[in-house]
């Protein structure tokens, strides 16, 4: 039973905050931050666990046939444990930044449940459990989506939604199939369709289906849609959204999908998986051009995210090691990079009102700490080393190259340079003066400057520590070595 | 005598008693009447499915005759599962219904005859669950339909009495065109007992027409596209308590006959066209009722319609169970889940509607903004019966669904899973139309203050049962199992 | 063409008869006769049928299931017409009015 | 003229009524039932319901019917209504027909409830006459086929005839009665 | 002897017949009444004769319930119909 | 010449006779001019009628309280036929309905 | 010579229900409704079921006309009293 | 309204095609047909109920029998809750009667019962039983209402509901009383089931008499509502 509790405390906060209703803030601050904290140490206990060889699975009879479980691996476990703990950065953060806002209980208990569905789908021992977590974070992400109530929120959750049921009825028409195809198929590392001969077309469509439906997620070009508009919500929802649970729950998918489903060689054999990364590439060049342009801060790190995801995806369906391990690595480091970068966004918007690029002048000078928490984040992001954008980069970089995929080790290449080009310019325009009228160095809620702070030591610290056993790019080669036999160079 | 022996009698009789000691002991005692008998019948029901389980299809044999003289009640898993479907809903719908007919107008006579035309309901129900007597289907589907209609006009505006009148002319035609066929079933096979009916019948043209009339009824009664012109006003112009039962309850009464019809009583290969038939029309119900539920501007309109799409599912296992024994479990299993976690939610979001328009005093969409800050709970109600009404996991109708596409998939007959797919989308667009009313930002000047609502729990505890159903499909597959039809095509559980 | 052929037959015209008024005709009143008629005809069909015993007493059981459907069938109408009534009491009208929308009018 | 003056019937008489009419519904009963003997045990306790609630309903005794009067007044009215049927059927078929119709008052003679309804019953069963309405005052409105003379006199004899029945005596008949 | 019985009853139900013109013609409710007390009479005659014809003697029973009920039509007719024939 | 052929032929040209008033009432029904007159058909002729048919049968009839049983039918339906009557012309009378004459056709 | 009565019979059920769903007049429709349960009753008769025809003949000839009659009445359109034409003997002086 | 013919076709297509499909169907139909007319009959005489459709009544298919009160009862239920007075039951709705109708209800109506009584009496050997003595009966109450004979207050009170459930109710207790002598449901006692069948049809025919009337009455009242108007 323990392992369900990643998902069961997320979801008991939430079922508590609700019911303590919209007055009672510090006991819902208070309640939430002791169910993030208890999750994360709940997580870590999982992982050292993991990291012995015990695997904890459990499974409730649901369908016939059919068993609603989980088990911790090692793989889930990573995205367990970036969701839960950045989980309870966020709630410092979003305390802060909710401080004034109307419907906190909605809010916060929508908050808990969104990670209690990203647990389960990181924990989820079969697609159909997959499915019905991803399915359960689409429905709790929308309140969130829509938290302000105003038209545009509306609009943009119409869009979310449209996008996110969607991939849901192509994944669960994908599940669906695969399991009248070859029965109940948990998730095994290296592929879990040994079982079924031929089917190839059908095999191929499945494929389809299931990487369409988190693709949604994913935010591949170009199911990605609705990650620019969804901006509109408030900034640490955006955060969670872009940084942490949601678009990592689309790539985390694929992760599942390639390496754990169908597993390298059957994708390598029926070509879906070069498909897939051909997809992915184009997503990464077409992402970065498109930030190059975007004017409002929150969009242009919206379609940086389309390109970070993608390297993601790209890592996973080049079916080499490295470049798995690289991308599961990436799904860590990239949390913890861009949801530096969204809290920024935030904080800027929330205690400056800036929300353009072209407003940013005199903002380093006003708050230096979180501009340079910021550059931190944007030079992880673009590669440079010894952050931790780099170390995931290494090893994607080295994967394409060793599986046979030189072109993909271009495409990195570009999108760094795109990276700086779209980042660099972020960094210039905040030095540049400009007229805030309060004193420099006035930052904003320290409820929403520690955070930020934190998240930023933390891709120095991942890009440091990452050779070393227990940091994400460590934790990922683990993870990722059995799908390939085990052997890892 | 020993109460577990007669349970099926005993469900049957119990609310009818009810029903007659609330009509003499008067409008002030009759509440409480309906309560007591309401939760008497939960029990009874717990202890019949629990019966069913344990010792599997039974038949009771009213007057000791047995078919094909007398009458015999079948109890299986299916009539099992109906009837504690029935009693759960039942029993909150009079629950709800006690406050709703106390805080409403005091001058409408009829609403003191409110409980007791209920509890007819009720027993007209159980009796159509129970019963293995094509003739006796006729009588309670007469019984269903006179307190159905009478319960829509109770409250007696115009728009209440008009749809009361077709509701009433559509149950007049439906009723006398299933007698028809019971008479020419009767002409050709000597037998009105679904048993005997199912051993005697060979593929003359009179026991199909018979069999095509009778199912071409029920068709009406349950309000399958096109037959479904009635539905929607009756069951948005009734009081709340009577539109949730009339949406959770009311028209699975004569699904489930037609399920019995179709699946037990017609040998294979009788009637090919008719199930593809029913198949078809179900989808185009998903299409047509979603797409109306889309343009409604009144809340109950919309949830009424949306009951005509998901009548639709319904009617997808008839197509599908034509593919052998496992295709056959998966499908029937299915339309029960379906038909259960649509009795759950749909009763629970026609309380909640009745709640907002208790609460805003109007029933227009429109301006309904900020409800969400008014009343969250019916709030939270409406949304996650939405996510039963999808199909979207964890609910009872993503088990549904899932089971139904599984069937369509293995019975290669894969339009099917495009038609629930279809669906789901539709759903979603018209749910989270309501939805996204419900907790959009009011003008402060039109934004209702927060106020509780005194029965808000209720829908809420409705839906969330829909939802955590998925954990109950076990159970339900069990008495699926335990049903007559799986039982003779030989599905071991 | 023996007795009952004549009857049975006679029986399927009144349901025709019937259906085709309940559906076409307005008059809410003309809709409750026409089902009466519905109901005329399957019972003629239900005892013209059973009158194909051997002996010369029919059938007992379809006579059994007419005379549970006769009362029904008042049962029925009396509704219908107390509802007719009732409605004419508030609207002053009637027919259903065939143009208009579920919805339209509160 | 009707059931107001109830109250004033002494409880002797309602037993009498009661037995005299349980008798009247034996009666009936034995008749209806074929005389079969077996369902006296349900009959008689039903006429006795039927003459309670028959009591309940007419508190007063009818006027005694006068036997011999009885036997002149079925025989008359057989023969008459035999006529007036035969009239009624002339008149339909004759391709002329013969019709000359005409609303009449004819003063009634005689006083009370009982005998008045036979009387108005009687007269639309005999040739040519048919009772329309009790106008004020004692007066009978009678449509008649075909408006001669005689019909009044006519009327009168038939006024005799029930009064003879009962066996009362009514006052000479005062003509001119209008029409 | 059935032979005189079976055309009794033939010509009665024709002569019934001939009562639906009236309800046709009318012109006024009372008129259409009429007809249905004629048919009250002739059902009656047209039960006994039956009941004769097929010897089940239980038929005079519904004669006499013909008979008894016969006239609750035209009380209802006169008490809460009256007029109602313009409709 | 049995009783059973006497009874026969007697109530053979009874039922004729019946028959005959049937056919006047309704014949009268349709000609006459208006609702009195109409009323006067009715009445007595199918009263009549039905009289000779209940006398016809009686002939046949296997027992005496059958004959009984037969004219008390027939008493019941006169009466009520007389009173029917009686309430059609009252309430056309109350109504104000003119009796059709031969002055105003 | 029975068939013919048969033949006549149900030709007369068919003929007034269609008189009675084909009148503009509800009074007429009513009628013919009315005189139509008279009608099923022999029709029972000559298929051998007594116990309907009896029932029919009560219902049909009593409950039924009595609630038809009593609905058009109500259904009326014209504004003339009632009262004076309903209670045709109640406007007796004695009553 | 204008009349629209296209839509006119829709029902004159669907009664043709119903008239089409039953003539087939019942012409396909073998010219004899037992049905189950033998067993029932064998049973009814097994259970000293001479009248074979009384027998299938009340006993073989009893509990089609015992819904179908419960239609009547219903639908009398039904339209009481239509009604806009409270009183309809124990109003006037006509009034007083004149002499002659006067005559004919104080005579007719003791007659109807015994007559009523007599259908009942005679239904277990023959052509008769519970519906036809309680139309009858409810044919008398009507003749009674429309006299304008007063009603007593009561019958809009607790009493009246009372009478018109007192036949479903006794119905019921003797379909339960098998259950506590080892039977199922209706399953009569063979030593006492003609007895038990006599009491049902009495307070069938009572029951059934009260809820026509009642039907009649609750729905009547609204024309002296519709006369204000």
């Amino acid at each position: 039973m323990t392992v369900w509790l990643p998902v069961l405390l997320p979801a008991l906060t939430g079922v508590v905050t609700f019911a303590l209703g919209d007055r009672r803030g510090t006991a819902r601050a208070a309640v939430n931050l002791v169910g993030a904290i208890v999750s994360s140490v709940v997580v870590v206990s999982l992982v050292i666990k993991s990291y012995a060889g015990e695997v904890l699975s459990h499974a409730v009879p649901t369908l016939p046939g059919l068993d609603f479980g989980v088990h911790a691996d090692l793989l889930g476990l990573l995205f367990s444990a970036v969701a839960t703990v950045l989980w309870g950065v966020t709630l410092v953060y979003a305390i802060g930044y909710m401080d004034h806002a109307r419907d906190r209980a909605r809010f916060f208990g929508f908050f808990a449940w969104c990670i209690a569905a990203a647990n389960g789908v990181a924990l989820a021992a079969d697609p159909i459990t997959l499915f019905i977590f991803y399915e359960i974070l689409s429905l709790t992400t929308y309140p969130l989506v829509v938290h302000s109530g105003s038209s545009e929120a509306i609009a943009a959750g119409r869009k979310y939604l449209f996008y996110a049921l969607g991939g849901g009825a192509a994944l669960l028409v994908g599940v669906t199939w695969l399991t009248v195809l070859a029965g109940p198929v948990p998730f095994t590392p290296g592929g879990a369709l040994a079982s079924v001969s031929g089917h190839t077309t059908e095999l191929r469509i499945i494929f389809g289906l299931l990487a369409a439906g988190f693709g949604v997620k994913a935010a591949l070009v170009p199911l990605h849609g609705w990650l620019p508009g969804a901006m509109v919500a408030p900034a640490p929802v955006s955060s969670l959204l872009h940084a942490v649970a949601v678009v990592k729950a689309g790539v985390f998918g694929m992760i599942r999908l390639v390496n754990e489903l169908y597993g390298p060689e059957l994708s390598s054999a029926l070509g879906v998986a070069q498909a897939l990364a051909v997809l992915a590439a184009f997503g990464i060049i077409f992402g970065s051009v498109v930030a190059l342009r975007q004017e409002d801060l929150k969009r242009r790190l919206a379609y940086s995210t389309v390109a970070q995801l993608s390297y993601i995806t790209l890592g996973t369906a080049l079916c080499s090691p490295l470049a798995a391990a690289g991308a599961l690595a990436h799904l860590a480091h990239h949390a913890v990079m861009k949801i530096t970068m969204f809290f920024t966004a935030g904080s800027l918007a929330e205690t400056l009102h800036v929300k353009k690029v072209s407003a940013l002048p005199g903002v380093a000078r006003r708050m230096p700490v979180t501009m340079t928490s910021f550059a931190v984040a944007a030079f992880a992001l673009a590669g440079i080393p010894p952050l931790a954008g780099f170390a995931s980069k290494w090893l994607l970089g080295v994967g394409a190259a060793e599986g046979g995929a030189p072109w993909a080790l271009l495409v990195y290449v570009a999108s760094g340079a795109l990276a700086i080009g779209y980042m660099v310019p972020i960094l210039i325009a905040s030095l540049r003066p400009g007229d805030h009228p309060e004193a420099a160095g006035t930052e904003s809620d320290p409820r929403m400057l520690w955070p930020i702070v934190t998240v930023a030591a933390l891709s120095i610290i991942f890009g440091l520590t990452a050779g070393l056993p227990g940091s994400p790019a460590h934790w990922a080669l683990t993870a990722i070595a059995p799908s390939f036999g085990g052997l890892m160079p | 005598m020993n109460v577990v022996h007669h349970l099926p009698a005993l469900l049957v009789i119990t609310p009818l008693v009810g029903a007659c000691v609330a009509f003499v002991a008067g409008r002030r005692v009759a509440p409480h009447v309906a309560l007591a008998t309401a939760t008497a019948d939960v029990v009874l029901a717990v202890l019949f499915a629990a019966r069913v389980l344990a010792e599997g299809p039974f038949r009771y044999r009213i007057g000791g005759w047995g078919a094909p003289m007398g009458i015999d009640l079948v109890a299986d898993g299916m009539a099992a599962l109906f009837i504690v479907l029935t009693s759960i809903v039942g029993l909150v719908v009079t629950v709800y219904a006690s406050g709703y007919f106390r805080s409403t107008d005091p001058t409408a006579y009829g609403h003191g005859l409110f409980w007791t035309l209920w509890l007819f309901m009720w027993t007209s129900l159980n009796g159509l669950f129970l019963t293995g007597d094509v003739f006796n289907v006729y009588v309670c589907i007469e019984l269903v339909g006179i307190s159905a209609v009478a319960l829509v006009t109770i409250s007696g505006g115009p728009d209440a009495l008009r749809a009361g009148m077709r509701y009433l002319f559509a149950s007049m035609l439906g009723a006398m065109t299933y007698l028809l066929g019971v008479a020419l079933l009767y002409a050709s096979a000597g037998a009105v007992d679904m048993a005997t009916l199912s051993e005697r019948l060979v593929p003359d043209t009179t026991a199909a027409t018979g069999l095509a009339l009778m199912v071409a009824a029920l068709v009406l009664k349950t309000a399958l596209v096109p037959a479904h012109f009635w539905l929607p006003t009756a069951h948005a112009s009734a009081p709340t308590p009577v539109s949730a039962a009339l949406s959770a309850l009311v028209v699975k009464g004569s699904y489930f006959v037609v399920l019995r019809l179709m699946l037990d009583v017609m040998p294979d290969g009788y009637l090919p066209g008719a199930a593809t038939l029913l198949g078809v029309l179900g989808a185009a119900a998903i299409v047509w009722g979603s797409v109306q539920a889309l343009v409604q501007t009144r809340i109950k309109l919309l949830v009424a319609y949306s009951t005509v799409a998901q009548i639709g599912y319904l009617f997808l296992v008839f197509p599908l169970a034509r593919n052998g024994r496992d295709v056959l479990a998966l499908a029937l299993t299915g339309a029960l889940v379906h038909a259960t976690a649509h009795g759950l939610a749909k009763g629970g979001l026609f309380l909640a509607a009745g709640g907002l328009i208790t609460r805003f005093g109007h029933d227009r969409l429109a301006e309904m903004r900020g409800a969400a800050r008014a009343v969250p709970v019916l709030t939270f109600a409406v949304a996650l019966s939405g996510v039963t009404m999808m199909g979207l996991p964890p609910s009872g109708g993503f088990a549904a669904k899932w089971l139904l596409i599984s069937a369509a998939l293995t019975s290669g007959e894969w339009w099917w899973a495009v038609v629930l797919v279809v669906g789901g989308l539709l759903a979603a667009a018209y749910m989270f139309r309501l939805v996204a009313i419900l907790i959009a930002d009011a003008p402060a000047e039109t934004a209702p203050a927060p106020k509780p609502v005194r029965t808000e729990w209720l829908p809420l505890a409705l839906t969330a049962a829909a939802v955590l159903l998925l954990f109950a499909v076990p159970l339900i597959s069990d008495l699926a199992a335990a049903s007559t039809t799986l039982q003779s095509a030989g599905v071991t559980p | 063409m023996t007795t009952y052929d004549v009857y049975v037959a006679g029986g399927a015209v009144l349901f025709a008869l019937g259906t085709y008024g309940l559906l076409e005709r307005s008059h809410l009143v003309h809709k409750v006769i026409a089902a009466n008629f519905m109901g005329s005809g399957i019972f003629l069909v239900l005892i013209g049928l059973a009158n194909r015993t051997p002996t010369p007493e029919p059938d007992p059981v379809p006579q059994a299931m007419v005379l549970t459907g006769i009362v029904v069938t008042v049962a029925m109408t009396a509704l219908g017409l107390a509802i007719v009534k009732r409605y004419f009491s508030e609207t002053g009208r009637t027919t259903l009015d065939a143009d208009e929308k579920p919805g339209e009018r509160r | 003229m009707s059931q107001q003056t109830a109250t004033t019937i002494s409880r002797r008489e309602r037993i009498r009524l009661f037995v005299l009419r349980t008798l009247a519904l034996g009666a009936i009963w034995v008749l209806i039932t074929e005389a079969d003997p077996g369902s006296l045990a349900v009959g008689v306790p039903l006429a006795m319901i039927g003459a309670a609630l028959s009591v309940a309903l007419q508190p007063r005794s009818l006027s005694a019917v006068h036997l011999p009067g009885a036997v002149r007044f079925a025989g008359f009215f057989l023969v008459q209504s035999f006529l007036g049927g035969l009239d009624v059927a002339r008149r339909a078929l004759s391709p002329a027909m013969p019709l000359d119709p005409a609303c009449v008052r004819y003063p009634l003679r005689l006083a009370g409830d009982g005998p008045r309804v036979v009387l108005a019953n009687t007269i639309s069963l005999l040739p040519g006459t048919l009772s329309a309405r009790f106008l004020g005052g004692d007066t009978l409105e009678v449509h008649v086929l075909d408006n001669h003379e005689s019909v009044l006199a006519d009327l009168a004899q038939v006024e005799e005839r029930v009064a003879g029945l009962f066996g009362a005596n009514l006052p000479p008949l005062q003509m001119g009665g209008d029409s | 002897m059935t032979l005189a019985l079976e055309v009794l009853a033939v010509v009665i139900m024709a002569t019934v017949s001939l009562g639906i013109y009236r309800i046709e013609r009318g012109p006024t409710g009372t008129d259409r009444m009429l007809s249905a007390m004629l048919f009250g009479t002739s059902g009656v005659a047209l039960t006994l004769v039956l009941a004769e014809i097929t010897g089940i003697g239980a038929l005079r029973d519904m004669a006499l319930v013909f008979a008894l009920l016969g006239a609750l039509t035209s009380v209802s007719f006169v008490k809460r119909a009256w007029g109602a024939e313009d409709r | 010449m049995t009783w059973e052929t006497i009874a026969g032929w007697g109530s053979t040209a009874l039922f004729a006779v019946g028959a005959f008033f049937f056919f006047a009432g309704s014949v009268g029904l349709v000609r006459f001019p208006d609702v009195y007159t109409r009323l006067h058909a009715l009445t007595k002729a199918d009263n009549l009628g039905l009289g000779f048919v209940v006398t016809g049968l009686a002939l046949r009839a296997e027992s005496w309280i059958v004959v009984l049983k037969l004219y008390l039918i027939w008493l019941i339906v006169i009466v009520t036929g007389a009173t029917a009557c009686y309430l059609v012309a009252n309430a056309a009378r109350g109504s104000g309905l003119e009796p059709w004459t031969r002055e105003r056709r | 010579m029975m068939i013919v009565f048969d033949i006549l019979l149900v030709a007369t059920i068919i003929w007034i229900a269609v008189g009675s769903l084909s009148q503009r007049q509800m009074f007429k429709s009513v009628v013919m409704f009315v005189i139509f349960g008279l009608f099923m009753a022999i029709a029972w008769i000559r298929l051998s079921s007594p116990d309907v025809a009896m029932a029919e003949a009560a219902i049909g000839a009593g409950v039924t006309g009595a609630l038809m009659l009593d609905a058009i009445g109500h259904l009326r359109r014209s504004e003339t009293p009632y009262a004076s034409a309903a209670e045709p003997e109640g406007g007796e002086p004695d009553a | 309204m204008p009349e629209r013919p296209r839509i006119r076709l829709v029902p004159l297509a669907a009664s043709l095609a119903v008239f089409a499909l039953v003539l087939r169907a019942v012409h396909a139909l073998p010219d004899t047909a037992t049905g189950l007319s033998a067993e029932m009959t064998a049973g009814a005489k097994a259970s000293g109920i001479k009248n074979v459709v009384t027998a299938v009544l009340l006993d073989f298919r009893g509990y089609d029998t015992l819904l179908e009160i419960a239609v009547l009862m219903l639908a009398t239920i039904a339209v009481l809750s239509l009604r806009t007075d409270p009183d309809a039951l124990s109003r006037r709705i006509s009034g007083v009667a004149g002499p002659v109708l006067g005559a004919l209800t104080r005579a007719y109506v003791p007659i109807m019962i015994v007559v009523a009584g007599h259908l009942v009496w005679i239904g277990s050997s023959g052509p008769g039983g519970a519906f036809q003595g309680g139309a009858v009966l409810g044919a008398a109450g009507i003749l009674l209402a429309l006299s304008g004979f007063a009603r007593p207050r009561w019958s809009s009170g607790a009493p009246m509901r009372w009478v018109l459930a007192v036949g479903l109710l006794t119905f019921i207790a003797v379909a339960l009383l098998p259950l506590a002598l080892g039977g199922t449901l209706l399953q009569y006692p063979d030593e006492s089931r003609k007895s038990l069948v006599l009491l049902v049809e009495i307070l069938l025919t009572l029951s059934i008499g009260a809820s026509l009337t009642s039907l009649f009455l609750a729905s009547a009242s609204d024309t002296s509502e519709g006369e204000r108007r």
